[in-house]
């Protein structure tokens, strides 16, 4: 085709849009980038929010926080839906070859009672967990500023929903699909007392109105606990009792938050760093949600691995003071 | 019907109230059966503006390329303000002519109804 | 099943992976009419349509999930009914 | 440990779960009945709009997606449709489109819908967060995070052609400030910033059940026809998320009539608006689609007439059971059908200057094409207007209307449409609210007003903000005695004065596609760039 070979040689006039060539110079850009920054909407509004007269549709003031630049909380994973999606899809094939490798084995059926009772009891309750945390994604992704902190909020909202029926999957496993295990484990989070005091901080981040706030409480501090607390701590308490059969299967969930962790802290520490007001603001939120969240699950460690629990958990605790001083906060 | 909000008391900001444009009131305009202008035009005017001042100076800068125009006996023009027709005095003031901020007026000219029988 | 005479349709990619989906409906809808669009077959039918998963099997020559239908569909009109057997679209009379 | 005890099915064959099944169990129950805190705190946003729910596990996902499936499905999209993006870049496919004119439409998608699906990912997170029900919540978040895709892969399957062509190198600057563009702006913020119920039925129901499919089907059709496989990638792809979201529409109006006869007359009133909002904007479709697709599949009143009158005519027929009707003032869209395209394209061409694209008048070969289409309107109204600024052109005094338009306050296109049985008289509505006058271009709109007037002052009308005097960059001072208030308010919006918009005829992107392709700017016609310096563009019929 004469028109291919005469096009090769035509030189572009630019390499990328406007706003992309002037925050990253005039070369060709990253889809990332094309597709995040300035994404969303600036100025000129035209209606006030029925639901929030005193505010703007989106509107700074929804947090304490503030950024000379909202767009510096980018994702170091630098996922867009493409780059999300495709990614996702392939951990899910090989998720579903080992829950599927689990089923046809037993892995988790062929278990003692004690042991799929702790799965029950312990882990899957946590599909509830999960879908607070999607909320709460959901809720920093909704009233959040900027396109690349609301994108990798709701795609991270995404993936809580996933990982809360990756967990109702790991109980089908156990009950042979009849969901008397996700009955029970709503039994669990809803009345069982050991289960009460972190529901009752879930349900305070529910209420919880500052989207950054939410986010710190949500993602930095109550994952930072919970994750490595069930998912390495618990996780290794039963392999030593019962063999790695478990893992299988809940790997999945430690390798999610590892990456995950990743955009959190590139987040939280850009954040910190802004200016000495974000700090204190981050600061006093971390504390506050770290000190709660670490007396909801105390009863649930100990109720989980008997006396083992009280040191899994402050070992864990240990493992977030030094992750919050790597990001300029306190230990 | 009103609207229905989250609280009592919801209301939006009135954007464009007359004290936001500097002196003058904006005016809309429309010459019936003329599209080869396509939608009628808004224009900022005095409000002390005659209307005469209107017909005579500014009319030609909105609708002067059209080869009607020219042509246009204003004695027989035929004037409606708010789609209701009336008779201005052309040596009084827009403001006294009732035409305040944000009217909207359209002149037909009987006789001349646009190009090619196709109101262009 | 009852169901009204309106019309309903779906519409899909035209490539090769649509091929023995767009001639699964023609056998299983005979009242179907099939437009041809650049890029695009859009079939209508009166009142009822019906995707069956065995009719679509037996001229792909391997399993197909329902499921998959969402990598070629461009849009579709009617209410829809899915189970791992059928996908239905219809208009349910009153 | 003090766990309950475990239920005696152990060790049984594992069940094996129907679509449905392992839906209800891995979506279902995932939420719960707070105690620590007041329902109310938490989803703050669901009452005030006066619809009343009562069981919302009666939400019915018919599409049933797991995020496993939700992940495997739509990666595979994403692999095919980044496949051919990078395949039609590689060829520089951008020069095999059929003509320069074609693109001028891509810089409307760019500038226009981008920034809707943007507002609409947004919206969806919203409602996602604000509804109680999981199974309403999730199908919410799915939709939310497929418009982010709509977002994102309009970006970058348009990227390409913005490193060779014009006016689309600032979208977001564009989407916020550009005249025209406060009309697909307005309506995605109308919907916003109305609570979660309307917002799902102003965009779930009214717009993508009812009107979407005339923007992704023949609109994209069009597109494979003039050889734009980038575009019409995307927007097939995108139309097949529409899919699930038109169906969740449907589910969602059934739901909310299903649940309490008083949501009735309250959702009848969110139809009657939004279908008139929706059906407003998509004249800047019917407008793409008859004159800026220079290869034409159909024509924009017979897609009226297949997407809405026979399809939208189905679906009421169907919710009539419960007594909801057809939307106020339908029939007023069969009489536009004849007329909407052909007033706006009249309108960007008198405008031409003031626009981000160039404007052409409709060539020989076109016309003749419109007369077939629109027997009954274009050769009565609109041939002659096109002839006669043909004849204006040829004489070097080419139209153009300089002064500024008088904007709807609802819908803000200019007032540019007729009365519905008299196509030679503007149709102008008028109301007056706390003092002020308020313009309509159409009873739909002027009733919208009427019904949320608190909200519709707010507007932000671009006419009216500039004389005002709020449109220019900072940096630029408006007392200097240079300061020309409409060249600075084009430059605000994003808008580069005397390149973007203006004639398509020697238009800086024509030019180009000439000099690289070899080909006429304007397929109905000679190139315009080649000696003889003949420059009449049209086709001798």
């Amino acid at each position: 085709m004469t028109v291919e070979i005469r096009t090769q040689a035509i030189k572009p006039l630019r390499n990328t849009f406007g706003h992309i060539a002037r925050r990253f110079g005039e070369k060709t850009a990253s889809r990332y980038q094309e597709g995040t920054y300035d994404l969303q909407t600036e100025t000129n509004r035209h209606y006030k929010p029925l639901w929030e007269p005193e505010l703007d549709i989106y509107d700074k003031r929804r947090t304490a926080v503030q950024m000379k630049d909202w767009y510096a909380l980018k994702d170091p994973r630098q996922f867009y839906y493409g780059s999300y999606t495709i990614a996702r899809a392939k951990q899910q094939d090989a998720l579903d070859r080992q829950m599927d490798f689990a089923e046809k084995r037993e892995l988790l059926r062929s278990l003692p009672e004690a042991a799929q009772q702790t799965i029950l009891f312990a882990l899957v309750p946590l599909r509830h967990y999960e879908w607070g945390a999607n909320m709460n994604q959901c809720y920093a992704a909704s009233y959040g500023w900027g396109a690349a902190i609301t994108q990798a909020a709701m795609l991270g909202a995404m993936d809580r929903l996933g990982n809360a029926q990756h967990l109702s999957r790991i109980g089908l496993l156990v009950d042979g699909n009849t969901g008397h295990s996700l009955a029970q484990a709503k039994d669990t989070w809803l009345t069982h007392p050991d289960w009460q005091p972190i529901r009752r901080e879930v349900e305070r981040s529910f209420v919880t109105r500052d989207w950054f706030e939410l986010l710190v409480a949500q993602t930095l501090i109550a994952d930072g606990l919970v994750y490595p607390l069930f998912y390495q701590q618990v996780d290794a308490w039963m392999a030593r009792r019962h063999g790695v059969g478990l893992a299988t299967v809940l790997d999945h969930m430690m390798r999610w938050q590892d990456e995950t962790a990743k955009w959190v802290d590139a987040v939280i520490k850009t954040a910190v760093a802004e200016s000495p007001e974000n700090r204190a603001l981050i600061q006093g939120w971390a504390q506050q949600w770290r000190g709660a969240f670490l007396n909801a699950l105390s009863p649930l460690a100990e109720a989980v691995m008997g006396a083992d629990g009280a040191a899994a958990l402050a070992a864990v605790n240990t493992a977030l003071g030094a992750r919050l001083a790597k990001l300029g906060l306190e230990a | 019907m009103s609207v229905t909000a989250i609280r009592p008391g919801y209301h939006g900001d009135m954007k464009d109230t007359v004290d936001k444009f500097h002196a003058n009131q904006i005016l809309g305009i429309s010459w019936d059966k003329h599209l080869m202008y396509a939608t009628p035009m808004c224009i900022p005017v005095p409000p002390q503006m005659p209307f005469g001042a209107l017909v005579e100076q500014v009319l030609p800068t909105l609708f002067g390329q059209h080869p009607q125009f020219a042509q246009i006996d204003w004695s027989k023009a035929e004037w409606l303000r708010s789609d209701e027709p009336f008779t201005p005095a052309f040596d009084k003031s827009l403001a006294d002519n009732g035409i305040g901020h944000k009217a909207y007026i359209r002149f037909r000219t009987p006789g001349l109804e646009g190009l090619s029988g196709a109101s262009i | 099943m009852s169901h009204t005479q309106q019309p309903v349709f779906i519409a899909l990619q035209a490539n090769n992976d649509t091929l023995p989906i767009i001639e699964a409906i023609q056998a299983d809808n005979p009242e179907a009419v099939v437009h041809e669009y650049p890029a695009m077959v859009k079939i209508d039918a009166p009142g009822y349509l019906v995707v069956k998963r065995a009719s679509v099997e037996e001229r792909l020559g391997r399993p197909f999930d329902l499921q998959e239908l969402q990598i070629n569909l461009i849009s579709l009109s009617g209410s829809l009914d899915e189970t791992d057997e059928e996908f239905t679209l219809q208009w349910k009379s009153a | 440990m003090n766990a309950p005890q475990a239920p005696q099915t152990l060790n049984k064959p594992a069940k094996k779960l129907s679509l449905k099944e392992n839906y209800a169990l891995l979506t279902r129950g995932l939420g719960w009945e707070p105690t620590y805190q007041d329902k109310d705190d938490i989803y703050p946003k669901v009452k005030f709009e006066g619809i009343k729910i009562h069981d919302w596990d009666k939400w019915e996902d018919p599409f049933r997606l797991t995020m496993d499936a939700y992940w495997k499905y739509q990666g595979e999209k994403e692999r095919k449709l980044y496949a051919i993006i990078d395949a039609f870049q590689q060829n520089n496919g951008q020069h095999n489109v059929s003509d320069a004119r074609y693109l001028q439409a891509l810089k409307v998608f760019l500038n226009g819908v981008v920034g809707l699906e943007y507002s609409a990912h947004r919206g969806f997170n919203m409602i996602g967060r604000e509804f109680p029900g999981v199974g309403a919540a999730i199908a919410a978040q799915m939709q939310a995070v497929d418009e982010l895709r709509h977002a994102q892969t309009q970006i970058h399957a348009l990227s390409h052609y913005n490193k060779y062509f014009t006016g689309m190198a600032e979208f977001p600057h564009q989407f916020d400030r550009t005249w025209y563009l406060s009309i697909p702006k307005s309506f995605f913020e109308d919907a916003i910033s109305a609570g979660p119920f309307e917002y799902i039925i102003a965009i779930c129901f009214s717009f993508e059940y009812v009107l979407t499919n005339l923007v992704f089907m023949p609109w994209m059709s069009g597109a494979a026809y003039n050889g734009d496989m980038s575009t019409v990638s995307f927007g097939f792809s995108a139309q097949s998320d529409e899919a699930r979201h038109m169906t969740l529409g449907i589910e969602v109006i059934k739901f909310l009539l299903e649940q309490d006869p008083a949501n009735v007359p309250i959702v009848q009133g969110w139809i009657d608006k939004w279908f008139w909002r929706g059906y407003r904007l998509l004249t800047l479709i019917a407008a793409m689609m008859d004159y800026m697709l220079p290869k034409r599949v159909m024509a924009w009143n017979e897609a009226w007439d297949i997407y809405f009158e026979q399809n939208g005519g189905a679906l009421f027929a169907d919710l009539a059971r419960y007594g909801i009707r057809m939307p106020k003032h339908w029939e007023q869209t069969v009489k536009e059908k004849e007329h909407a395209s052909h007033q706006l394209w009249c309108t960007f061409y008198q405008f031409r200057h003031a626009a981000g694209f160039p404007v052409w008048l409709p060539t020989a070969e076109e016309m003749d094409w419109f007369s077939v289409k629109y027997p009954t309107t274009f050769d009565t109204y609109y041939r002659p207007r096109y002839e006669y600024w043909r004849e204006l052109e040829e004489k070097g005094t080419p139209f153009v209307n300089a002064t500024l338009p008088q904007l709807c306050q609802t819908c803000q296109w200019p007032l540019l449409f007729t009365e519905a049985d008299d196509p030679t008289t503007i149709c102008h509505r008028e109301e007056t609210y706390l003092g002020d006058k308020f313009h309509f271009c159409s009873d739909g709109c002027h009733d919208i007003f009427r019904h949320e007037p608190e909200k519709f002052v707010h507007a932000h009308l671009p006419v009216h903000q500039i004389y005002q005097g709020n449109y220019f960059n900072p940096g630029v001072d408006p007392t200097a005695p240079d300061f020309n208030p409409l060249v600075e308010a084009l430059k605000y919006m994003g808008i580069n004065p005397g390149v973007d918009g203006g004639d398509f005829q020697g238009h800086i992107d024509a030019v180009n596609w000439e000099r690289w392709t070899n080909k006429p700017a304007n397929m109905h016609a000679p190139m315009q760039t080649q000696p003889p310096a003949h420059t009449d563009d049209r086709k001798t019929a």
